[in-house]
């Protein structure tokens, strides 16, 4: 008898005496933490990758500053070493580069024509700097102090579009990662009130277990493993369809790989915190389910 | 075994359902608990197996005063009452024997010997055949009887069953008022809730009497005489 | 008697025959539906905003194409009226600005100082082009076709990063919809799943109400009038708080705000898009509600 | 009226659980149905009120035939059908004004008309003070009455009730039943499922006794002599 066999596979596998693990319900909580789940591995996820495309523009560029000394002026070999020294002397400097005439030839040429007797032209200098920590202030302090050698030098922070770039970036990363928190506050509402739709569906059965003198720690554990139980298996789920996801994505953004844009690979701190998704899906489920069922089993005499 | 002084309850802000309610019961006694519909018996059995608290009043179970109990205290003096509601409340999702076996795995009964006393007991009042249907395939009187067993099966100190015999036709309803008697001889408390006048002419046992929300005790030398009188 | 008022107010207020519009099971689903929504406006608000960051970057850049005539050679002005008739006649060119000899002076200035004779440097010519489709064939084939003139003209596409980094953008911008795809998917798993747990809870008093003679219509209809609500409110509730989140985010991005990152002001079309949500999620909901409790009828004899 | 032919019912795979029922009910006629707990008389009810198709056999119903009927015209006769079901089944969240107006409220009777009728039948069943109370906060034997008042109501022309009485005293119970039989002179047909011997000999009318899923027809003159030799 069909009856029979499935009072038998209710016993083998661990008992309840609600029926939180026949109903048609549970596939539908579990498909909601793990699509919960991948929303999040996404958002968080993006949220890492954004950090790491501004990390790599700010110091493949943000860095960087290029000192001019147009031609024309009396002496631009002198007023190179002057602005050299100056700029060794400053802390904040942590690499100078000093681009010698043929680069600035070649940089030069296409605008002339390569066979320009480039002896014949006076030459521009430029100094390729690398800051420690580029803020306004200090590009400004350093024009002044440059403009004191020699009014003509300009200070060249590229900063413009890279300030743009950099706080659209940020502004993304920031929606990233609100978004993951939303994400986790609608993944604990929805746990939350489908626990207690469940409790108070079972609301009577709960009391006659509290009337029969089932303890609470008794009753409530019920409730606490099926809710375990869905949080694990959506978390697990929820993490292998983000991962899976996240695996397309990349393959498509990859295509091309190039410096500017880095790829997805995400840092191990990202991987780790991706693998504690259905950890924190689990805890969350089976924490809400008992609070839940504690509280209610409270208001019963 | 159970004494309630000047009990009062009300629901909500209603008028009060019981009022001055005095009575004691002894340990081992059988008694009937009769009155009009609406009269408060299942409001009384309540009070009685601890569902509610009464909003007045001193209640005294298994000798001890209900109030200064902790709720494990509670807990473990509900599982040595065993109830019959009027409404039956099985779980509607676990199979009769399920059901019935619930009281020992709530107090962690070995398996084996569950197998043992439920199959029996469930033989006894006819549904060896109905093992593994759910509740709600079960006729009106089939449910009856799995609650009447659930109630017994742990054996319980008190037995409190409200119009346990609503749903059975005579046959079966004397046969389980036998296996009550049975229970009170081996000295479980039991009450009966019950409009059935045949049947507290037919068993001997005296008989509280709820009207208006007040409670009058008749003692059986009352009915005896109605018995010899009556029909039976 | 509180009883006696409730009875009232619910008698007023469209009658239900089944407890829909009591239970706090209500308030979670608007919640639900909230985040929902809010994570749609998001998402969605995402994918126009970066469409419409690539679309000006596109046109603002991707179209453009720089053909240099490197000074040197011998006959600058000859080979610019050469270049210039090829140009023309192309079709896929909309736009041709030969850049006067002062501007490119203006250009080469800041290399070779401005007190630099400019009269006997010897000036490279600068064609900047506007070209309707700017496709890798056309450039290949426009290089080709100038280089047969002189193979000293270079075409400049700008392209390399750009493409990086329109792919960046294209990548999130699907990414955007996708996830737009999963919320939505999201939302109608949870309805669904919600409507089908307050049919079984409920089940037994649509069963009595299909045996006494209701007609399927009259009872779908109740869960779809309830369904219809939770689905306006919730959608509503999440347009406006998704509004106020895109407000707070905009301001935030749009803080100095500058051409090549255009601020997060949506296009007419994304905003109608927005704010059907709420009758999206309206006819999720109520069609969801019908469509269950009806197969949920049709099983009754 | 109702007409079954070679009836069979089985549910799911178990045995039949009833077994070549064949038997008539005339319009305006008052039957008891009667049988032990489990024998179907619930089960019969079921396919009268169309909660249930056949296994097999002829249903013939206000002189149609259900099987050629459609949704909407099965729908229709339903409303023409009263039903006191043994669980009582009140919608849990309606007050006892909503419960009882129900039917009415299916059919889109005028409002005015609904207050009137359903404040004057809960005077009559003794519920006029719990008019606005939910089902759960009454007593077994109110909820019984309240899904008495809902079957009559809207004066059905077929009355079912399962046990209509199982919860209520004697004297409330005998009103009930005269309810009934005022009902039944005005034209209704009427079939009581009960196992109360007092009731059905009280009240003079043919019964149907399940036995082991078969039918059979007991005519009023064999009671009436019981009635004669016997208590009441
Ligand atoms: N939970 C409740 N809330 C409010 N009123 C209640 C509640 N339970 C019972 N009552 C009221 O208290 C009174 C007594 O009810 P009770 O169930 O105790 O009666 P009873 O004697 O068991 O009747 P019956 O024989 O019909 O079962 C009734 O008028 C009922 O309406
Ligand atoms: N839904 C169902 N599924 C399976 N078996 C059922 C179902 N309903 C009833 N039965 C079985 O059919 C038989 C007859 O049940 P039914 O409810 O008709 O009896 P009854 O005569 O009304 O009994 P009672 O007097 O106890 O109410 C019983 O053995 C019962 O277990
Ligand atoms: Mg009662
Ligand atoms: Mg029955």
């Amino acid at each position: 008898m069909a009856k029979s066999v499935q009072s038998f596979t209710q016993k083998a596998g661990g008992r309840y005496d609600l029926p939180l693990n026949r109903s048609g319900n549970g596939r539908f909580i579990i498909l909601l933490i793990t699509m919960m789940t991948f929303l999040a591995v996404l958002a968080i996820s993006a949220s890492f990758a954004l950090s790491g495309v501004a990390a790599k523009w700010s110091t493949g560029l943000e860095n960087k500053l290029t000192i001019e000394i147009p031609a024309g002026e009396t002496d631009v070999s002198a007023l190179k070493v002057e602005v050299k020294k100056k700029l060794d002397s400053i802390d904040n400097i942590s690499k100078i580069d000093v681009m010698s005439d043929d680069a600035i030839a070649a940089l030069v040429a296409p605008w002339l024509g390569a066979d320009f007797a480039l002896e014949e032209v006076p030459m521009p200098a430029l100094i390729a700097v690398e800051t420690k920590e580029n803020t306004r202030a200090f590009i400004d302090k350093l024009q002044k102090d440059l403009s004191e050698i020699n009014s003509a030098i300009i200070v060249d922070a590229h900063e413009e579009w890279l300030e743009d770039f950099l706080r659209m970036i940020g502004a993304l990363k920031f929606g990233a990662m609100f978004v993951s928190l939303v994400i986790a506050a609608t993944a604990i509402v929805a746990i939350t009130g489908i626990i207690r739709a469940r409790m108070s569906e079972h609301r009577p059965d709960v009391e006659l277990l509290h009337l029969m003198g089932a303890s609470d720690a008794y009753i409530a554990g019920q409730f606490q493993r099926y809710a375990l139980r869905l949080g694990l298996l959506g978390g697990a789920f929820g993490l292998f369809a983000g991962a899976l996801g996240l695996a397309i994505f990349s393959v498509g953004i990859n295509a091309g790989d190039s410096d500017l844009f880095p790829s997805l690979r995400l840092s191990g701190l990202a991987i780790f915190v991706l693998f504690c998704l259905p950890f924190v899906s689990c805890a969350l489920c089976s924490t809400t389910a008992k609070i839940t069922v504690l509280r209610s089993l409270a208001r019963m005499p | 075994m159970i004494r309630f002084e000047n009990i009062g309850l009300r629901y909500g802000v209603g008028d009060e359902v019981l009022r001055d309610i005095n009575f004691k019961l002894e340990r081992g006694s059988f008694n009937f608990l009769t009155g009009p519909s609406g009269a408060g018996k299942t409001s009384l059995m309540r009070l009685m197996y601890l569902g509610r608290t009464p909003t007045r009043g001193l209640i005294t179970m298994f000798g001890k005063n209900i109030n200064g109990m902790t709720r494990s205290e509670i807990g473990m003096m509900r599982q040595k009452i065993g109830v019959v509601f009027q409404e039956f409340r099985l779980l509607p999702h676990l199979s009769v024997f399920d059901n019935v076996a619930l009281p020992l795995r709530i107090t962690e009964t070995p398996e084996k010997e569950i197998q043992n006393n439920v199959n029996e007991l469930l033989d006894w009042v006819g549904l060896g055949d109905h093992k593994d249907q759910l509740p709600e395939t079960l006729s009106g009187g089939q449910q009856q009887r799995v609650a009447i067993a659930r109630a017994v099966i742990a054996r319980p100190k008190l037995l409190l069953a409200d119009e346990p015999t609503g749903n059975l036709d005579d046959t079966i309803g004397v046969r389980l008022m036998n296996l009550l008697e049975q229970l009170n001889r081996m000295g479980t408390t039991i009450v009966v809730a019950t409009h059935n006048q045949g049947m507290m002419n037919q068993f001997g046992h005296p008989r509280l009497i709820l009207e208006q929300g007040q409670l009058h005790v008749q003692e059986p030398q009352t009915w005896i005489r109605d018995k010899i009188e009556g029909v039976y």
